[in-house]
């Protein structure tokens, strides 16, 4: 009950489509609410979308334990030989990614449209 | 705003708590003439020092003291700066054993701590006197930065 | 966000820290489910309660301390709310002298305990042990609010 | 200088037209900012101008100290049969205006066009 409210808060919306799945998420990715993101993930995950496209458009904030969740996800997604794909990112968001260098193993678009491409 | 300012901020170990410190920090940076990407740096740096004091320090419990005190400082060439003092009362560890990762391989764990070197000017931890850790770090505006690539110093874990 | 949260901030008397308490109450209002009308209404509130700690209670001084505590509470009709306390070290005042005045006539001066005492549901003073002034005030999710029109129970000044 | 600073800080724009003086005001006007804004309104109300408009639109946030700053203006330039208008309050600064009962006394427009003929 307490996850899920907490689920709910941070996935904004998932929508399936034939390129992958678009996840957007909404709010602070910190330490409080990772835990649940990677229940959501590992979720999405586990349904073997093509492309994983995390839409974060609308997340001020991002900590390590946020980035450490993607890593943790990136490799789930990987071991199927799916993609893992990052869109929307606000500068702030940008240079977490940058400081911890994994925006070097994410593929990162500007759009979704791109995301959907990539 | 050239005179010196403090605050002193006292939470309880819950990860609830951080979002309310972020947004206080991100204040105190931007009155002290902090651009976007210093106030950002330090704001993520706090909140990383935090939340290893939570996860480390006290194993996850939530309702352990930390003190956070702000103070606004100068380097030597006359930059602005503020200086941040993390104290806790949690599990003491050798302040050598705090190092970050090398980051040549994309895998969880790690991250805080080389966040924390990659973004501050100044960081040291050390025991408490009175148990715990004290963790003091210094950020002046304009420097590192955290989109700079400069080497880290971390040694590999 | 159902578990209490605790946060308390100690502050110099200097009208310069106001901004980064207003943004602490603010996200934690926010935390705590406030809407836009009732966290803007608590944060005038402390800010208030501070400008006259900084004015009447240190007669301007910027360098003495003041002590805020947040807490989450509950009514006991079960409402969220924020329970705040403000501490000064200062000038001690019979709490009944603390009063907003009636606001039949345009004048500066005796707006900030009117705002107080309109936006917040509970209100009290106390002279502090060590000496100085307590005040200790609570607002409730969805109770009163800053564009209300309800009587105020305040004497003229 | 500081006190230089710190108007310079607050007052955005003085235009002088026919109709009467804009004052833009930005930032949080609080115990901080407000012996500034006295000076700097003080000065402008000395020019006597038929209509003194205080455009908020870049005023987040509003204390007592500032409306009290401005209830000691609004005397200054009513002495000289003056008006003294508002504009562009966010609902915010407006509770403020509303719960010191202030909302009475000033006059408040939406834009500064309509305050220039207030
Ligand atoms: N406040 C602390 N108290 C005790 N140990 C700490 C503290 N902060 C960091 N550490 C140690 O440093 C290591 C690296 O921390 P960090 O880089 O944040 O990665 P992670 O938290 O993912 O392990 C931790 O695993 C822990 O052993
Ligand atoms: N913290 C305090 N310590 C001592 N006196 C206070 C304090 N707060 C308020 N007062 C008294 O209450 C009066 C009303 O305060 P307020 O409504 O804020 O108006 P103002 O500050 O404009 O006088 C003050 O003039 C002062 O005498």
């Amino acid at each position: 009950m307490a996850d899920n409210q907490r689920t709910n808060n941070l996935v904004k919306e998932v929508r399936r489509t034939p390129e992958g799945t678009v996840v957007a998420l909404t709010g602070d990715v910190d330490l409080h609410h990772s835990p649940a993101l990677h229940a959501a993930l590992v979720e999405v995950a586990g349904e073997r979308p093509r492309r994983m496209i995390l839409n974060l458009a609308d997340v001020p904030y991002i900590d390590s334990s946020g980035v450490g969740t993607f890593v943790e996800v990136f490799r789930r997604v990987s071991a199927y030989k799916g993609k893992m794909v990052f869109c929307g990112l606000s500068s702030r968001v940008k240079s977490v990614f940058e400081i911890t260098k994994l925006d070097k193993f994410f593929i990162i678009c500007d759009t979704e449209e791109q995301a959907l491409k990539a | 705003m050239s005179d010196t300012s403090r605050i002193e901020l006292n939470i309880t170990s819950n990860a609830r708590s951080l979002p309310v410190v972020r947004s206080a920090v991100e204040r105190m940076a931007r009155l002290e003439g902090f651009g976007d990407a210093d106030a950002h740096a330090l704001v993520l740096a706090i909140d990383e020092a935090l939340a290893n004091v939570i996860e480390h320090g006290y194993g996850g419990a939530a309702d352990q003291p930390i003190g956070i005190v702000l103070a606004s400082v100068r380097s030597t060439d006359g930059r602005l700066g503020i200086e941040v003092s993390v104290r806790d009362q949690g599990r003491q560890v050798d302040p050598d054993s705090i190092v970050g990762r090398d980051l040549g391989e994309v895998r969880p764990g790690g991250l805080g701590v080389h966040i924390i070197r990659s973004v501050m000017d100044e960081v040291e931890y050390r025991q408490g006197e009175g148990g715990g850790m004290l963790l003091r770090m210094v950020k002046y505006v304009g420097s590192g930065g955290s989109t700079t690539d400069r080497p880290t110093t971390l040694s590999g874990s």
